[in-house]
């Protein structure tokens, strides 16, 4: 199946994100704009900080608009001056970490001026930046978004969203295959995948939750995590990450997009996120929660896996 | 010596020395993702793909250990690891762009300290490259000075020809034992034509005037620009077939432990943390800054070779899209 | 006096992160009943299961742990207000997980035991030592801890010991 | 490097008999950093505390561990041993070698194996071991008493007459609270008010008690020994320092129907008022609602006949900031109301008692005022619909209490010997009527208690029927009451005149808000908990929280008074030293990895996580984190679990104490 999908209103919206830059930066509404710039490689994007009306023309937005710039607001990222009021380019998936961020007091709204896009999807990692969007290449995650169109932003480009073709969801899927597999078979399975990771932490680095200025597994006094790119620190590695984000994870998948080794990470968050769906009734969302599902409680949860 | 050995030949070849117990290593699908890795047979090998980490692991592995230690009472015994067991290992279907690094990382290995650990492993390896055939917009061989036929570092050299057989080249002695053990593998040089060489994708960049910008910029607005966006990963570093700067680390108990050897990289904002908490290298810009100055000076200045081989990983797996190539193709037309 | 040791082929490392309030005082008095029960439970002592960190289990399973067990005061009981009631959300989650990743459930258990639970207590780590004792030892962390990726791998004699040794 | 020194204890034989203590002295001395190793038969007598402090100075130990009972039994004993010995305490460990070893297995082999593994273990921990200072917070000594009846009465006067400042708080214009209702106390009979008002004016009169009538709670902040309680002081419309108390506004006032809640409605008052003639203070308040001038603007009476002019219809409310040191919660009980059932609460109606429909069913309090001297029928039984004296008379007990079925479990202990109390008092206002109580036990533990409750049978001739009410009824002027006497297994039909229900006691309405302003806990019933059922029954959970009288559940008063004097004690204890030393089992935020996320401060449940800012030295905000403040943090380490960066530890159970101890499995 090699079902296309439509991105044609990209250049629509490409257009409206460089008049709206343009306004509010020589406006003097926002002090910089964090979005997408065309890069060397053909077809490919990479994140770019525009403080100067007179460059909002190098703002863009394609299919290869992977990555999610909510990062780029976070404490991990020292670089940027988080002074004044800034702009940023979002995703709906992007949205909801930025949504996240708030709740966990690292963002706040009125710093932030908000430019949604109305997304018709993006690409997987493992094609060209080039590569036509179809049913094929486009993100796992985006065959499971229930958030095309970001809600409550400052500035949505006024497009119609192009219907889109059923996709089937690559998590559910290989979450399912996983869970009915015996224990033993998916040790091994993650056993392989964990195999491969050489610790480059490209899955922290872009994660806008690991917004820690010191990572539990950077530190020594104790080495709560082995620290060498062997299979039983990789494999301690990738647990700890998945429970430090459970109830926190918004889905933008970043961390499986950039690691290297192809490690299917987002499963991981991704299966977590169906458990506390499941237990507690919640999902990353649109809306700020003051509490997220394990920093709160009630007294009628679920126990019934306790003696 | 020049020679032609056939595709089954080369089967042949492998999987006798398979047998024989050496260590073939190749380039190996492993869940989804081309490694150089050991394979069990000739057929396990996989050359169409560049391996998305280089063959600098066969020499320098991801982590190793070196020492072991075990403490009894008030005593404390150590235990070296014994380099005498390598294994006798030959590196097959290495790309030009791999291959070219190994002489480089030769100079750091054996400068003031030798590192027996990869010194001993580059001693009982043999490297069989492999002419590069495909090319993406991430490659710039070419821009580096290097070219898709590129034969440094081989000790013998393949070249696909049109009826699936090889052009070979020995380029070391240990390139010429490998022919004379196995004679009846390999004929004459045939007259049947190469596949043509993967496409340069970029111009030849003068390294001389980058090196020369870099002697006198290294406080420069450009390095803001390029690096406020680096996330400080090591990915760049990790796939890369010249970076080499590791950690060593224990690990372990109170009772007993290993003292381990892994990559680190100098985008991690721990590479020069200090003790005491300071931290020169503080910010990313300054991290990126020395990855830089690192390839295209420091290793000059030291060793007159540039630390960069043009193999284009660090591009595809940049999660910022950070692109090196196109960074000192600037800094040359500054 | 002495009884002899039942003997058995495999004696399964427990190891119980238990609340000092409720199971540590459940375990004194099953100590102070001369309750008899296993003998390969180790006790660590926190104050409330809301400190009892993830990652302790991991850790506790790396190191050799057989089996892991949990525990701490009844719903409602917990000396510091709600601590146990964070910690049920936090290894409802974790479990799943582990389940995930291929851990097999059955050797992590969790259980609310009160200060005047002794013979729950015993019953508890009796029934997590047996069940554990029958499925064979925890090998999958422990292997894990022996393999290298292939470039560090040296294939030592003792190497080929410690595995046989699993 | 550390210098351990280890001890293990034979506990005479209980430990020795099972686990050979000498080859696991041996093997411990083996381990990585200890340095002295040794057993002895009983550690925790003199001789082995000498030994110990011995071998501190003489091997210059740096930790120490003892091996042998649980730490709940002798920590603290070894812990002074060491402090004695110049080590801080916290540097000692015990290892529990005898509940969880020695007395839970048989196998000698298999128990000297795991104490030796035990005893490794708390070394590996013991080396990671901080010295912890004590915590000190400095204590304001002033104390804050909420409710002002018998329980609030009694730990303000104790406390006041210790001489520290107490600040009284009182819902109601007066203190009192439920004993100023009553008529007459069981088992001695003495006239509740005789005892009552003295202790009311010595309230009044005292120096160090300052009273806030028709006040209340609004906000608590700080920590014990450091609250600061904002107090909502009510417009009472006259000035209190005027008002002399001449009662001249009341007998003029022109609204007189008004019901007074002090004699459960069944008596008027006007409408400005104070609730009893012996009410402290004796200055009147006005009922903004049923007031004519408020409703109507118009009137203005009491103001024109107030000599000193003290009535001031502007009067606004006020709040009141004091700082307190501790605080005694005495908010009192309120009866369980049986017609009705509160929106939200667990508990169900008794509709079928016709409480509420029947006008001469009423409950015990109305009782109370119906027999009291001072009451509207100045102490004669009167039944409320028609004024005549009831003949037969009826009561029925645990109406509510120990009924499962309607959401209250609980027995409300008073019941039985208050009824008891209404036969005699009946019997001696109406000679010649007859009371029967139906009854499911008679509990009647107390001094003097059980011979009371037998004198109402055997002298008063009150009629017991044990069993429970089946139907109730009016018929004419007449209630008919059919039960079962299921001692003797009949069925019995009584034609009433009156019926006296002993209904359940319910903590105070609000309780629940209130429990929630101050951070303490509360049972599903709203009653306060203790922080121990047994050994800290008058503590709460929340330091520097103290629980007196039947909010923390239904008690009778000779049991509130102990129990408030008890708070008071706490009170004192505390104010006994200017600095208060707490245990540092306390967690502290290391600020430089603190990114300011608050998770701890989510699953805080003492609200000890506070936010702070860091600035550098121009002013300029660097970044806000966590601060745990010491004085309230309880030591639960849920923070520290929570943290994702690690960057709140609790001191005494640190991360790297519990993986040395993992680690040395």
């Amino acid at each position: 199946m090699t079902e296309p999908i439509d991105t044609s209103i990209y250049s629509a919206v490409t257009a409206a994100i460089q008049t709206e830059a343009q306004r509010i930066l020589a406006a003097g509404l926002v002090t910089a704009i964090v979005g997408y710039a065309a890069s060397r490689r053909n077809g490919s994007t990479q994140p770019i900080i525009v403080t100067d009306a007179a460059a909002a023309e190098k703002l863009i937005f394609t299919p290869a608009s992977v990555n999610n710039l909510a990062l780029y607001l976070t404490k991990a990222k020292k670089e940027i001056p988080k002074k004044g009021k800034i702009g940023i380019v979002v995703k709906g998936c992007d949205l909801k970490a930025i949504v996240g961020l708030m709740g966990e007091a690292q963002l706040k709204r009125n710093d932030l001026y908000l430019i949604g896009v109305p997304c018709a999807g993006v690409l997987a990692s493992t094609v060209q930046p080039s590569t036509a969007l179809t049913a094929d290449t486009i993100a796992s995650k985006c065959t499971e978004c229930d958030a095309r169109l970001p809600s409550d932003c400052d500035y949505v480009p006024n497009v119609q969203l192009p219907t889109q073709p059923q996709l089937a969801g690559k998590y559910a899927v290989e979450i399912a295959r996983l869970e009915a597999l015996t224990p033993a078979e998916r040790w091994a399975y993650w056993k392989e995948q964990f195999a491969k990771c050489i610790k480059c932490y490209a899955c922290r680095q872009v994660c806008p939750f690991c917004f820690c200025e010191q990572c539990l597994c950077d530190r020594n006094k104790p080495q709560m995590v082995d620290t060498t790119p062997r299979p039983a620190g990789n494999t301690a590695w990738h647990i700890v990450r998945a429970m430090h984000l459970a109830g926190r994870c918004a889905g933008c998948a970043e961390c499986e997009r950039v690691c290297p080794m192809d490690i299917p990470l987002n499963l991981l968050n991704r299966k977590m996120a169906k458990e506390l769906k499941e237990l507690y009734d919640y999902e990353a969302g649109f809306e700020v929660n003051d509490k997220g599902p394990l920093t709160t409680y009630t007294d009628k949860d679920d126990q019934s896996f306790i003696k | 010596m020049q020679k032609y050995i056939s595709q089954q030949n080369l089967t042949t070849l492998l999987d006798t020395l398979i047998k024989q117990g050496t260590r073939v290593v190749a380039p190996h699908m492993n869940a989804g993702v081309p490694l150089y890795e050991p394979i069990q047979s000739a057929a396990d090998m996989a050359t169409g793909q560049l391996p998305r980490r280089s063959a600098k692991e066969a020499f320098f592995p991801v982590c190793e250990d070196i020492m072991s230690y075990e403490k009894e009472g008030q005593r404390i015994s150590l235990k070296d690891i014994d380099p005498a067991r390598f294994p006798e290992t030959v590196l097959v279907g290495v790309r030009p762009c791999d291959a070219a690094a190994i002489p480089v990382l030769d100079e750091v290995f054996s400068w003031d300290y030798k590192d027996e650990f990869f010194l001993e492993r580059r001693k009982k390896t043999t490297i069989i490259g492999l002419a590069c055939t495909a090319a993406d917009d991430a490659c710039f061989c070419t821009a580096v000075g290097l070219f898709p036929g590129e034969t440094k570092g081989s000790d013998l050299f393949l070249t696909p020809l049109e009826d699936g057989g090889y052009a070979c080249e020995s380029y070391s002695d240990k390139g010429e034992t490998l022919i004379n053990g196995n004679k009846e593998l390999f004929a004459e040089p045939t007259k049947t034509k190469a596949l043509s060489l993967a496409e340069p994708q970029t111009e030849k960049i003068d390294l001389k005037k980058v090196k020369s910008w870099l002697d006198e910029h290294f406080e420069d607005p450009l390095w803001d620009g390029i690096a406020t966006r680096c996330v400080g990963c090591g990915a760049c570093a990790f796939v890369c077939p010249a970076c080499h700067c590791f950690d060593i680390v224990d690990e372990g108990t109170e009772k007993a432990g290993k003292r381990r050897k892994s990559w680190d990289a100098c985008g991690f904002w721990k590479f020069t943390h200090h003790a005491s908490g300071h931290n020169p290298r503080d910010l990313q810009p300054k991290r990126y800054r020395n990855r830089i100055m690192h390839k295209f000076k420091y290793y000059d200045d030291k060793f007159g070779q540039t630390l960069c081989t043009g193999c284009g990983r660090c591009v595809r797996v940049c999660p910022v899209g950070i692109d090196i190539a196109s960074i000192v193709e600037e800094i040359s037309k500054k | 006096m002495h009884p002899e040791k039942q003997t058995h082929d495999f004696e399964p490392k427990i190891i119980a992160f238990v609340c000092t309030w409720c199971t540590y005082a459940g375990a004194d008095l099953a100590g102070t009943s001369r309750m008899q029960y296993p003998a390969n439970v180790r006790v660590l002592k926190f104050p409330c299961t809301g400190r009892i960190d993830p990652v302790f289990i991991l850790k506790a399973f790396q190191q050799g742990a057989d089996g892991v067990l949990v525990s701490g005061c009844h719903p409602g009981d917990c000396h510091y207000i709600a601590g146990n009631f964070h910690a049920r959300r936090r290894f409802a989650a974790f479990r799943k997980l582990l389940e995930f990743v291929g851990v097999d459930l059955n050797r992590l258990q969790f259980s609310w035991v009160s200060a005047a639970e002794g013979g729950k207590w015993v019953e508890v780590v009796t029934d997590l030592t047996e069940k554990v004792r029958a499925m064979g030892p925890m090998t999958e962390f422990k292997e894990l801890a022996m393999e290298e990726q292939w470039s560090g791998a040296i294939n030592t004699p003792e190497l080929k010991e410690a595995y046989s040794q699993i | 490097m550390s210098r351990i020194g280890v001890f293990i204890c034979h506990c005479g034989e209980n430990i020795s008999r099972t686990v050979d203590v000498e080859r696991v002295a041996q093997q411990v001395g083996k381990m990585p950093g200890v340095a002295f190793s040794t057993d002895y038969k009983y550690m925790c007598s003199d001789p082995g505390q000498n030994l110990l402090k011995k071998a501190i100075q003489e091997q210059n130990l740096t930790h120490v561990v003892v091996a042998a009972c649980s730490p709940r039994m002798h920590e603290k004993t070894f812990r002074k041993a060491v402090e004695a010995a110049g080590l801080n305490p916290f540097l000692c460990e015990m290892a529990n070698i005898r509940e969880h070893c020695s007395w839970v297995h048989e196998n000698r082999e298999e128990a000297t194996v795991k104490a030796t593994e035990i005893v490794g273990m708390m070394v590996e921990r013991v080396k990671k071991n901080r010295v912890l200072p004590t915590i000190t917070v400095p204590v304001t000594k002033r104390s804050l008493v909420i409710g002002g009846g018998i329980a609030g009465i009694q730990a303000a006067l104790d406390i006041a007459d210790c001489g520290h400042e107490v600040i009284l708080v009182e819902r109601e214009p007066s203190i009192g609270g439920h004993m100023a209702q009553l008529s007459e106390t069981f088992p001695t009979l003495d006239c509740s008010q005789c005892i009552m008002t003295p202790k009311m004016v010595d309230v009044a009169n005292h120096p160090n008690i300052k009273l806030y009538t028709y006040s209340e709670i609004e906000l608590v902040e700080g920590y014990i020994g450091n609250f600061q309680v904002t107090i909502k002081k009510r417009a009472r419309s006259v000035d209190e320092d005027k008002c002399t108390g001449c009662g001249v506004c009341m007998t003029k006032c022109p609204q007189k129907k008004i019901p007074n809640k002090f004699d459960q409605n069944i008596g008027m008052r006007t409408a400005i008022y104070i609730p009893f003639p012996q009410a402290v203070p004796n200055t009147p308040v006005i009922d903004r609602e049923n007031c004519t001038m408020f409703k109507t603007g118009k009137c203005g009476v009491c103001q024109k006949v107030c000599g000193p002019g003290a009535v001031d219809f502007e009067q606004q409310d006020q709040l009141i900031i004091e700082a307190v040191g501790a605080i005694v919660v005495a908010t009192g009980f309120d009866l369980y109301t049986i017609d009705e059932k509160p929106k939200g609460s667990l508990i169900k109606g008794y509709g079928e008692f016709g409480h509420g429909k029947i006008p001469d069913v009423i409950d015990g309090m109305t009782f109370e005022r119906l027999a009291s001297a001072s009451g509207p029928t100045g102490g004669k039984i009167l039944r409320p619909s028609d004024g005549k004296e009831p003949k037969q008379i009826v009561f029925i007990q645990c109406i509510g209490s120990r009924a499962r079925e309607k959401g209250i479990s609980y027995c409300s202990k008073v019941c039985c010997m208050y009824t008891a109390k209404h036969t005699m008092l009946y019997h001696h206002k109406v000679h010649d009527g007859q009371a029967y109580v139906f009854f499911m036990d008679a509990r009647t533990p107390g001094k003097s208690y059980d011979e009371f409750w037998r004198r109402s049978i055997e002298e008063e001739e009150a009629v017991y029927i044990r069993g429970m009410v089946s139907r109730l009824y009016q018929k004419g002027d007449k209630i008919i009451v059919r039960g079962s006497d299921i001692a003797v297994g009949v069925q019995v039909e009584i034609e009433a005149d009156m019926v006296v229900l002993a209904t359940a006691i319910q903590p105070q309405k609000g309780a629940d808000t209130l429990a929630q302003k101050l951070g303490i806990s509360y049972d599903k019933y709203n009653f306060y908990s203790e922080a121990h059922a047994k050994l800290r029954p008058v503590e709460c959970a929340t330091a520097g929280i103290y629980l007196a009288g039947a909010c923390q559940g239904p008690k009778d008063i000779p049991e509130t008074v102990s129990q408030a004097s008890a708070a008071a004690a706490k009170v004192m204890t505390l104010f006994s030293k200017d600095l208060l030393e707490r245990e540092p089992i306390v967690a502290r935020v290391k600020e430089s990895g603190c990114v300011g996320c608050f998770a701890c401060k989510k699953v805080c449940a003492y609200g000890a996580v506070e936010e702070k800012e860091i600035r550098d030295r121009q002013g300029n905000l660097i970044k806000t984190v966590a601060f745990v403040n010491p004085g309230v943090c309880a030591g639960c380490g849920t923070c520290q679990a929570t943290c994702p960066s690690k960057s709140v530890e609790l001191d005494g159970y640190t991360d790297e104490q519990i993986v040395a101890m993992i680690e040395s499995l």
